[in-house]
Parts: C-alpha cells; structure tokens; sequence
C-alpha cells in the first residue's frame, strides 16, 4: 500500500533529477580536485570559472545551496525525506557542493539553536547567498585537548566587548571574513562557567592572522591574533557565560564528520590497490607480511561501515545513540591513520617522493603526513577514550 | 532492511536473557563442571524446547516457527553470556540446519519435528585433523546394493557422548557427500574428551559403518554446498555465542574495577585501565554490527553470506581473545583463580574460536574471495 | 698472558666436572618432570628415591647446597668465579638442583643484607641443611599491586608480637614450616613507613591454610589465615618499621627472576614447532596468517635474550644497570604470555585437551591458562610500567 | 666478546655527540632543506673527514683507520639524532664498504683512499622497481672488447646527484657483477627527485655505457657474495641511524610531555601515556641490544651477520614507525606543524625503513633462513 507522501517524494526525485540533469554544468558534474575548484563566496568572493558562477547561482536561485533551512533563513525549507533524495540524486550526478562554506556546516547549527530570532535573519541569509566566509576560533596555542582552559579575553566595556588573546587552526582565517569564537568572559568561576560564544568581523582593527605550514606542507589554518579588538556587545550569542553548551554541541557534530559518519567519500579498497602495486603470485600478494595486515584493516574497516549503518538505524528506530559521536571520531580517525601507512607502505619508494615530478604527483605522501593530525583535530584520541570511559563506562575519575 | 532487531526479536532475546539468569546462571555452569564435566542439564534444555528456541529456525511446513536465525542468534548470544551448555548447537545450529537445507524430503519431515522437539539429538562429524579444514575430507563413503559404507576418523564432535545421530561428511565419488549415521551403528567407535572449556567433545573412528543409502542427504544437490552453508550458518551462531561471552566478560570487568580499590583508590579511575577499556568499548561495538549484519544475511539469502560469516568469526574471534584476555589482567591476581567466573570466559573463548575456523582461517578465506 | 687466578680456575672447573661426574646420580641429571622430582626439605621431608636422597647428602657434604654463602652460614665459601663455574658445569651434565628452597632464594638473601648476626648464624644453616621448608607471606588479599596497603597486623605485647589477618599466594604453605612475612607494625603512619618483617612458625597455633586452585588447575598457592598468632620478638628481622626496604630488596630480586634473567630453561624455537604441527607448502607455513606473528615474535624473543645478555655485560663492566628489573619483568614476562597464546594458536585442537587421556597430556592448555598468571604475579605489567615511567622516565606525577 | 662498546668506541660515540652538536644540530637539517633541499653542509663533511670517521672501516694497509664498523654505527646513529645529512651512507657505508669487499686490488689500492679522504664521492646504484628486490636485476653487462658495456635503468640511488662514481649493480652471464662507473660517462642520464625525508635520490638511465673491464669489482669471488654482504652492513649501519633517531624523537617527546600543561597538569602526569612512553623505553632497550650485536658481528665476522643484519632493520623498522608516530600524537597539535623538529624524525622514518628492505622484507628473509 503506497501513501500518498511516498508518491509525492517519488515525483519530487523525478523533478529533482529532471532539475539537476538541466541545469548542474558538467564541470560541475566532477569531483574537486584542486583547491580552486570549491567556491567559498565571501567579500572578496571570485568565480574561477564561468560553470562555477552558473551552478551557485543556478541552486541560489532554487533556494537550494541550503536546502534543509526554512524559507525564512534563505534555505529551501525541504523536508529531510525530500533533502535526502536531492543528497541522492546530487550524488548520483556527481554535483559539486555550490558553496564551501563553515557557515553552514558549523555556525548555521549553533546560530540556529542558540541565537535570538534578529540574529538567525541577519546572519542566515547572509550565509546562504555566500556573502560572509565564516571561519572558526576555538583552540588556543595553550588549550587544545582542553579547550575549556581557552584564555582569549572579551572585557565588558559597557558598548562592546574588548577582545585580546589568540586562536591556532582558524582554518582559512587568511581568506574569511568573519569568525566565529569561544572567549572568556569571567575568569573568577570554573573554567566551564565563564566562556561566551562571539562573532567577530575580521576586519575590525586589530586582528591580524599568520598562516600556519603543516609537516605535510601548506595547510588552510592559521593563527589568528586579536590585539585589542572592539566587537559590539549585540554580537554574543545565546547566554553570556554559557557558551561552552555552543561549544559542546558544536564539538559532538564536528567529531562525527571527522569520524567519517555522513562522508560521501567512497574510498578504494586497499587489496585493489596493493594486487595492483605489489602484484600475485599463486594468487597471493607477492608481500605474505603486508596482506595479514591488509587482511585485519579490510576487516575492521568493512565492520565499522557497518556500524555507522547500524547506529543511525538504531537512531532512526527511537533508540538513544548513546554519546558515541566520540567512538566514531576516536575509530573512524585511527582507521583512517593505519590506512595512509598501508598506503605508504603498499607504494614502495614511489609513495615516498615529496617534491612532484612529471610521472607522480607526491600525492601519497603529503596525504599520509596530513593524516597524523586526524587522530589530533577536533579532539585527540585520548580525549575520545577519556570520554568513553566516564561518559559511557562510567568509569570513576 | 534496517542494521537493527525487529520488536519481535528484541522481546526473545528479553525473554532469553530473563530464563537463563534465573535457570542456568554461569554458577550452573562450576556445577556441571565439578560434576564430573557433564555436558548439559536436561531441565534447562527442557526449558529451551518450551520456549521455542529449538523451533525458531525450523520452516513452518515442518512445524516450525520459521523465525529465523536472527532469532536463534539472540539465544546463543544470551548463552554466551551465562556459558550454558546445552545441545543447542550441536543439534539444532549444525545439525537442524544441515537436515534443512538437505533435498531429502523423507528425512526432513520424519527428523526436522524430531529435533524441534528436543527429545532427539544429532552431531555434525566433520574435523579429521588438528585444524579446520574442511575442503580436505579423508573419511569415504562407497554405495554397495542400498547401502553406504562408511570409513574413516573424526575428531572433536561436538557433543557426540548425547547424540543419537551423527551427521557425517565423507567423500563420495570424488565429491562430499553429508550421511545420517545412528551413533549405535556396529562399527563405530566413540571415544569422549573434556576440553579447555570444560566442554564434552569426541574422536569417532567409523569401521565398514553400514548406513542405509535414502540417509543421503544430498541427493540432487551439491554435498559441497550444503556444507557450505551449514559452515557459514555455523560460524555465524558461534560469533553470536562470542558476542554474549565478550560482553559478559567485559561488563564484569568493569564492575570489578569500579569496586576494587588499590592505592587508596578505585583501580578503574586509572587512566591506563581506562583508554585500554574505552578501546574495548569500541571493539564491540564493531562485533555487535557484523553479527548482526550476518544474521540477517542469513535470513535474507545475502549474496555476500559467506563474507560475512567469514568477517563475523574472524572480528569475534579476536575480540574474545582481546577481552578475555584484558579480563583477567584487570582483574589481577583474584582473575587466575578458580574462586571466580571470569577464567571461564578465557577457557571457552579458546575453543569457541577454534570451532569451524580461527580468525586466521577466516581471514585467509576473506583474502581468497577478494583475490589476493 | 694468563694469570695464576685463571690456572686456578681453569684447576677448579676440572676438579668440579670431575667430581660431579663421579658424584651425581644419573636420575639426577634429568629435567625435573613431576613434583615429585624436587626435594624440599623440611620437618616432614621424605626422599621420593635413593638417588635424591644420595645427591643431596652428597652436595650437603661438599657444602655445595649454596656454595656461594660464606661458611660460617653453612656455605660453601666459592667465590663468584667459582661459583659461576659449578653452576656452569652443573648445567652441563644437567644436574638438578639437591634442594629447592624459598630459603635459599628468597630468605637467605634478605638475612643476609638485613639480619643481625645472631639470626643469620641460627637460620641460614638449618636452611642449606633443608631442615626448614620456609614460604613467603607478603600480598594480601585487599593488598596486590598496593603491596604496601597490607593490613596483616603484628602488636606488640610486651614479650611478644600478637598476629592477627591473612596473607595470600603463600607458596607451597601447606607444606611449609616457617613463614617470612610483611606485617603492619604501625598504623599511624604513612603506610610505607609501619611495615616490619618477621619469621613466623607455622605450627603455632593460630596458623591455618587453604589451598588455592587456579584456572589451570592445582597449584601451589595458598591463602594463609593468622588467628591471634603469638610470635616471639626476636624474630622480627630487620628495623622494626622499616620492613618496607627489605620487601622492595627482594621485589628486585623477584622480578628478575620472573623476567627470565638468569633463567636457565631453554625454550623451543616456536617456529620449529610450528613447522612440525602445521607442515611447510613451497617452504612456507600453511597458516600464512600465523606465520607474521611467529615471525615478530621470534624477533622479539631473540632480541630480547640479547638485551638480557647486553645488560649483564654491563652490569659487569661497572656500568649501573638503571632500576631495570622492571623492564625485565615486564618484557619478559609479555613475551611469555605471547609464546603460550602462539602455542595455543599452533597446536590447534591437540592444544585444547584439559582432560588428559592416552596420546596427550594436556599441557599446553594447562600452561597456557597459568601464563596468565605471569604478567600478574610479582607486580603486574602496569606497576612495572608505572615504575619505568617514574623511576627511569621521570616522568611526573 | 662482552655485548657492550669498549672504552675507545664511547669515547669516539661521545666526540660525534659533540661535533654534531656543535656543528649540524636539527637546525641545520631544517636549513639545508629550505635552502631548495640541499643535499648535505660540505663544511660538516670536511668535519666529518677530519675527525677520521670516513676512515674508521677502511683497512690499515689502505691508510684507514680500522677502528671497525661498530664505530662507524656509533657515527651513525648520532646522525640519526641530528638528522645530518651528509655523504656518509652513499660513500663510506656503502661504496666504500663494495669497494673493500671487492678483490680488484687495482680498484681498492686507488679509490679506498680517495673515498676516505672525502673528496670523491660514490653512490650504490642497484634498486631498479618501487620495492626492494635485490634477486631480481635486470640492468645487464656485456664485455666488448676491454670494455662492459651497460644498459638498464636505476631508482632511488642516493646522493647521485653529488657522486663521482657510480657502483653499478648489473647481470652478467646469468651471475651479478659490480662495476664502477665515472658518473660522467656517455649514456648515463641522471634526474634527481625529493623524497619525504627531504633527501636526494636519483633515477638513472643506462644507455650502452661503456666501462673500462678493469672497473670490474669482483674478480675471483662472486659478485653476488658481495653484493649480501654489502646490504647486510647497509642494513646494520641504516639501523644504527633509526637507533639514533628513535631515541631522540622519544627523548624529545619525554620532554614536550614533562612540559606541556593540559587540564592544569602535566600531560605526562597521565597514566595513559606513561603506560605507552614505558612501552616504547622498553623497546627502544631492545634496539640498542641488536644493533650493538649486529655492528660487533661485521667486526668479529660471525658467521650469523645476515640474520642479525636482518633483525636490525626488521626490529629497528617497527620501533622507529611506533616511535615516530607516538612521538607526533604525545606532542598533539603543534607535532602535526612544520614549526617544530619533531615531524622530521616521522618523516626520514618512513624513507629510511624502506631503504635496503623494509620490516616485512627482513622478517621474510628471516623465515626463510629459518626455513618456514
């Protein structure tokens, strides 16, 4: 028996695909592959190609660079189920995302859940028509895995708040114009109690931002200074003093797109790769060492795709997903670690050039060396096993 | 199909968990050990055959529940974590199974009830060597006027001191044929010994056994692909009994280091104690996925079965090892006596893993499939 | 140039060889198989064959039962050198030890660094003669890796100590006759700083056993219970409340003996077991999955031997060999824990019996389950890293 | 031999310390690669020569030193700690280790010296595929006339781009045979590339080169002989670098971790990095033993050199990859920046373990010497 709704999402994919298919270019149809390829928008926003400017203005006008956010924040007011398919069928052609944009992978979230209703219409809009690149401060040279240690000052000075202090892995903080920031705003409670949640306009005087080079060579974060910077006080959002719940909701989001739970990415399987590398004989890798441990990767690796599958079913089935956004970024990033050394390994010396050449791009390399800061970022390793062990273990500290 | 129980078997594994703490906690199962290693207590498998358990995967033409082996793999999950021994493996995950999938109308309905009602117990005979091997089957089997001879040696069958039938997997005509066998046959010769688990198992030698030829089970099929299938069936119910035994021994575990203090303080708020138990954590929560996953690719005829049967046992395999082993070091010294339960958890876990194929042979089967 | 010293040796090697040849019976010279095999001495001592009892009353005669105490103390007076040399020559004709004694291992040292010399003259000779069979008493039950937490109390009633707790993995109690034991002297004091040692006579009354069984069966530990136990002064050992030198003395002493230094059991290439079980195809492993482990653990154990052998050597060439008996104790005793799980793996199902029936004694899975033992006893593998990381790392607290 | 350096091996270890120091801390591998990653400081080299150690392995009657190859590891595994780059593999441990092996006594009367005295530089080319396969050469010689004429082509052939002569490894008469051959030569093509270890490699073409036949290195004795035991001391000295660099990334992190405030405390206050930094102490004791006995066995010529060669690098491997890795995640955040040094060790680990053999290839040797 069909309901009526299930008729109406099959002819909302039909029309979805019929819209795509008309109107996506087909450079747009091609997976990113260098930096130019994603728009970011922003002030000093640039097409670099005439397929890109058409396809973000294309899905602007569809209401659909936003497609899940009410109408009244520029977004497409889609229903999931309908999101959904329009996530499918952009898949299936292979669509670039329109616009690259932390404001709506991570400000929108917190602006939606935590701002007044001025806020949500003065920035929401803003960031769907890609006007503002938002980029993100939470980490301190001083507080990484205890970011609740942060130190970066806003004083009360009756009009506006005065900020001083520094923020590390502001990515792209060289290209943003805005920033989204944790600071302190009382230092006589504990730590937890005494942060707020900030939005600073990068332009303001007194912000400056050094690039920051990683072991795999250029990155997009920064360091990003503020001497002295004067921000309206109209510019906090949520309770002032409460922003480590924004932090929290903000983290526990984060970890689970690193953990890989939602990735699109679909990745090669590393036996595919090594037989073609190391070749067979009597039908087994010329390397006996490196296929026991190809065989325990392939393992585990194909277990946790299942296990993304089976929590967001329980979830979807009413059960609490109990805290386990920490299991997944603590496996996911530690799976990803020992797949760039099998990588490694598997590419013998030509997995080893650093500086291009004609027939190799160095790829393997830079990306192994990016892949050590996975089980760092957003949370290390051992601040996910802390978790666990309190939170789901109860384990006594 | 979503990765999750329906209510249906969320209420049996409910019910499973409730009986078996009540009526064969793991202190039943010191007793049956300090009682000479008995191999089972004929109450509780009384109990399992009221409950249905035995019915569960038996199809409904023959009078069974066709619940399916999602269901079954509940129970033996359950099982695992109390260690309850019972025939439920031998008759009904091997044996049950191999009768079902057999194209041999007569002994299908004459011994699917038979099983279903507990009252009949059957062995698989399949191990000849040391290791699992099943693609290498010296034991043979002739046809000569309506019957079958049988000859060869059989090791480490399950259960074989209780059963009444033995199916056995011989070679015939340079394929495997699968024979049902009356253990009291002239010609065979059981002999039982007590394993690391406490378990009863048996070397069988079969000498001229004389086995009437419409006890083929096999008869338009392939030998080789019900085996096939009773082998994934199999390693996929030993995982599930794994997965009970690795979350049995972990959560015992941690409430051991919640309660034991040394230094003045619980050891469970070391921070060493507790990255190595939050890791575990994790570990189960992957062996709670491909258990399940392989369950229901059972039940929906998965074209990838075999491989996840192969994940299943390979993970749970290594896992159990991992716990068991973290077990009694977190534990410490009180976690090598037999004063406590926790021991058993290693004893059973070094069998259950051997039983159709440690992690290795599974891994090596998985390498295989993939091609390299 | 050789000097007289070493003609003198060379001397004494010959005479030994000679006079062990004459003197050590050829049962003697066999592994020890059963219990029965080694003589404990004791109050109740009974000689399980006429060549035990002949080897013992031989060696007893030479005073070669410890050659190496002084003999005032019933030794043997043998110089290191000397000493070095009959251990050398014993181990080559195989001879068993004539005694096994936790008096002359475990005791008879901390007398000698600790005892007054009226003690030492009235215990280490009953010793070397096996008149008194000695087990140790120093874990409790509440009291495992926090040794120092014991609570096994001693008062002092004027004339005497009252005893009164328990001890636990007490070695062989219920057939020994003198216990050595940590006691609580003090408790008003950081606990380190109230723990005596003291010599208790088992026949006292008071003193009861219960033997523990372990998950690999029989063994002989014990749980010992004190009941109002009245102990003479003047066998307290030592300082009173200062016990706690003496017990980390012989800690040292223990671990490295668990660790496999000095030990003199040559064990099985594991790959030559494993190619005996599993059988070579084109030259390899048929497991090709175990053939990576038995691969790296070889490594390790070959490495290992030479780390034991490089330590040694320095030790010798006066270089201080930093706190690493816990290194040993831990490696080592890793290593071991690893040598058994391989077996396991390797011996497939004949390596599951418990059972013993007529082709298979049962041994692996009853060795494999005591191994489990080892990365416990004597300090667990995490008080050893934790002794590393403080005492060797510095690492802070 | 007592497995311990003697005195005059510490007191040369120590002056190393100091020169390197002094001269090439890790600041000055951090310049050399910005400065358009140059190859090595000539300066530090003339350094290098002036302290003896380019003569330590070479022959008395050749004007060296020899003080052994157990001084020449001590050299290197300072530099591991320092990360110098300079000729010291390429020309000393290598060529001239092929060329003192060689029984051309015109070859070694000439160039012993020259390569000691710094001044000539020579580079081993023998890698010809992405893996390490020394059995399988392909590049191939031929005599015409009083000359072998080459062709074939070379990888990953170390600080090419500064050497003299090349010692070629090439397939003569279905045996292997070494030639060494003027850089300069006609046909010879060389394109240098970076690799992650911001060292200098080259892959170099062979087109008909023509070699005089007295360049020829092995005469009597079997090219393939001493082809073994040039990658056998190859293997020893590269672990003795991995040594050196294990314990200065460990010692590095020791010291971040005493340092580095988290929650208002010492991160290396927890127990869960201490566990792990104790683990790798213990490790990095057990490399110390086999690179100390491997070295000892190039100077006492034990017959057991190509297993413990094989020991070395395999176990060096393994404990450098732990290291260089634990090293970056104890540091967190700022391991993962170019602005600190510690990347670096992570980043010569991964180049130098695959050099002359990886860990699997070494266990693989292993196994077979050892027949399974």
């Amino acid at each position: 028996m069909e309901t009526t709704t299930k008729v109406d999402l099959g002819n909302f994919r039909l029309e979805t695909r019929a819209w795509l298919e008309e109107n996506c270019p087909m450079s747009a149809r091609e997976p990113v592959k260098r930096s130019s390829d994603m728009y970011w928008g922003g002030r000093n926003a640039k097409f670099t190609s005439k397929d890109q400017k058409i396809w973000f203005e294309k899905m602007l006008e569809k209401k659909w660079i936003v497609p899940y956010w009410e109408k009244k924040y520029g977004g497409g007011g889609l229903s999931p189920e309908e999101n959904n398919i329009l996530t499918q069928e952009m898949a299936r052609l292979g669509c670039r995302k329109p616009l690259f944009s932390f404001g709506i992978a991570m400000l929108g979230p917190a602006l939606l859940k935590f701002a007044s209703e001025e806020q949500k219409l003065n920035y929401l809009p803003e960031i769907v028509e890609g006007k503002i690149w938002w980029c993100q401060g939470y980490s301190e040279p001083s507080a990484g895995s205890d970011l609740a240690g942060l130190q970066m000052k806003a004083e009360d000075k009756g009009d506006h708040y005065l900020i001083n202090g520094s923020k590390v892995w502001t990515s792209y903080a060289d290209n943003a114009d805005w920033i989204f920031c944790l600071v302190r705003t009382n230092t006589d409670v504990p730590k937890h109690n005494g942060i707020s949640f900030i939005l600073i306009d990068m332009s303001t005087q007194g912000v400056s931002v050094r690039p920051i080079k990683l072991i795999s060579g250029k990155s997009p974060f920064c360091e990003t200074f503020f001497d002295n910077v004067k921000v309206p006080k109209s510019n906090l959002v949520g309770t002032l003093n409460d922003g480590w719940t924004i932090a929290k909701y903000l983290l526990t989001h984060e970890r689970q797109m690193i953990g890989g739970v939602g990735g699109t990415e679909i990745k090669k399987e590393i036996s595919k790769i090594a037989i073609d590398q190391l070749g067979l004989s009597s039908g087994q890798l010329n390397d006996s060492f490196l296929r026991t441990q190809i065989a325990k990767f392939e393992m585990d690796e194909n277990i946790f795709e299942l296990t993304i599958q089976r929590i967001v079913d329980e979830d979807k089935s009413g059960k609490q997903a109990a805290a386990l956004s920490s299991f997944f970024k603590y496996y996911g990033t530690e799976l990803n670690v020992k797949r760039e050394e099998l990588l490694i390994q598997i590419g013998g010396n030509d997995a080893l050039l650093w500086v291009p050449n004609e027939n190799n791009d160095a790829n393997v390399a830079r990306k192994f060396c990016r892949s050590k800061g996975n089980t760092i970022e957003g949370g290390t390793s051992e601040i996910q096993l802390n978790i666990i062990a309190k939170r789901v273990l109860n384990l006594p500290s | 199909m979503p990765l999750t129980l329906t209510e249906e078997q969320k209420m049996l594994k409910e019910a499973a968990s409730e009986f078996l703490l009540t009526n064969s906690p793991i202190e039943s199962f010191r007793e049956l050990r300090d009682n000479n290693y008995q191999s089972y207590d004929p109450k509780v498998w009384e109990g399992f055959v009221e409950m249905g358990w035995t019915a569960l995967t038996i199809p409904e033409n023959y009078g069974g529940l066709d619940f399916g082996y999602t269901g079954l793999g509940q129970i033996l999950e359950e099982t695992g974590k109390t260690l309850t021994k019972s025939p439920l493996i031998s008759s009904i995950l091997l044996s049950a199974t191999a009768i079902r999938l057999s194209d041999n109308e007569t002994l299908k309905a004459k011994w699917l009830p038979e099983l279903m009602s507990g009252k009949t117990l059957m062995s698989l005979a399949l191990d000849e060597k040391s290791f699992f091997d099943p693609n290498s089957v010296e034991s043979s089997a002739s046809l000569s006027g309506d019957s079958f001879i049988i000859n060869g040696k059989k090791r480490m069958v399950i259960d074989a001191c209780d059963s009444d039938y033995l199916i056995v997997v011989a070679s015939l005509d340079e394929s495997i044929s699968l024979f049902l066998v009356d253990s009291k046959s002239k010609g065979i010769d059981i002999k039982n010994d007590v394993f690391m688990d406490a378990g009863s198992y048996s070397s069988i030698s079969f000498n001229n056994v004389k086995v009437p030829a419409k006890n083929q089970l096999d008869i338009e099929i392939e030998g080789k692909a019900i085996l096939k299938s009773i082998l994934d069936i199999g390693a996929i119910g030993l995982s599930c009994e794994m997965l009970g035994s690795v979350q049995a021994a972990f959560n015992q575990t941690m409430d051991y280091i919640k309660e034991r203090e040394q230094f003045g303080t619980k050891i469970g708020s070391y921070q060493g104690l507790q990255h190595r138990a939050a890791h575990l954590f994790c570990e189960i929560e992957l062996c709670k996925s491909i258990t399940l996953k392989a369950l229901q690719s059972i039940d929906d005829e998965n074209e990838n079965l075999s491989q996840y049967a192969h994940l299943a046992k390979a993970k749970l395999g290594e896992v159990l090892k991992l716990t068991s082993n973290e077990a009694i070091q977190m534990h410490g010294g009180i976690g090598v006596t037999d004063d406590v339960n926790i021991g058993f958890y290693l004893k059973r876990a070094r069998v259950v893993q051997h039983l159709l194929g440690d992690t290795n042979y599974h891994l090596e089967c998985i390498a295989k499939q993939k091609g390299y």
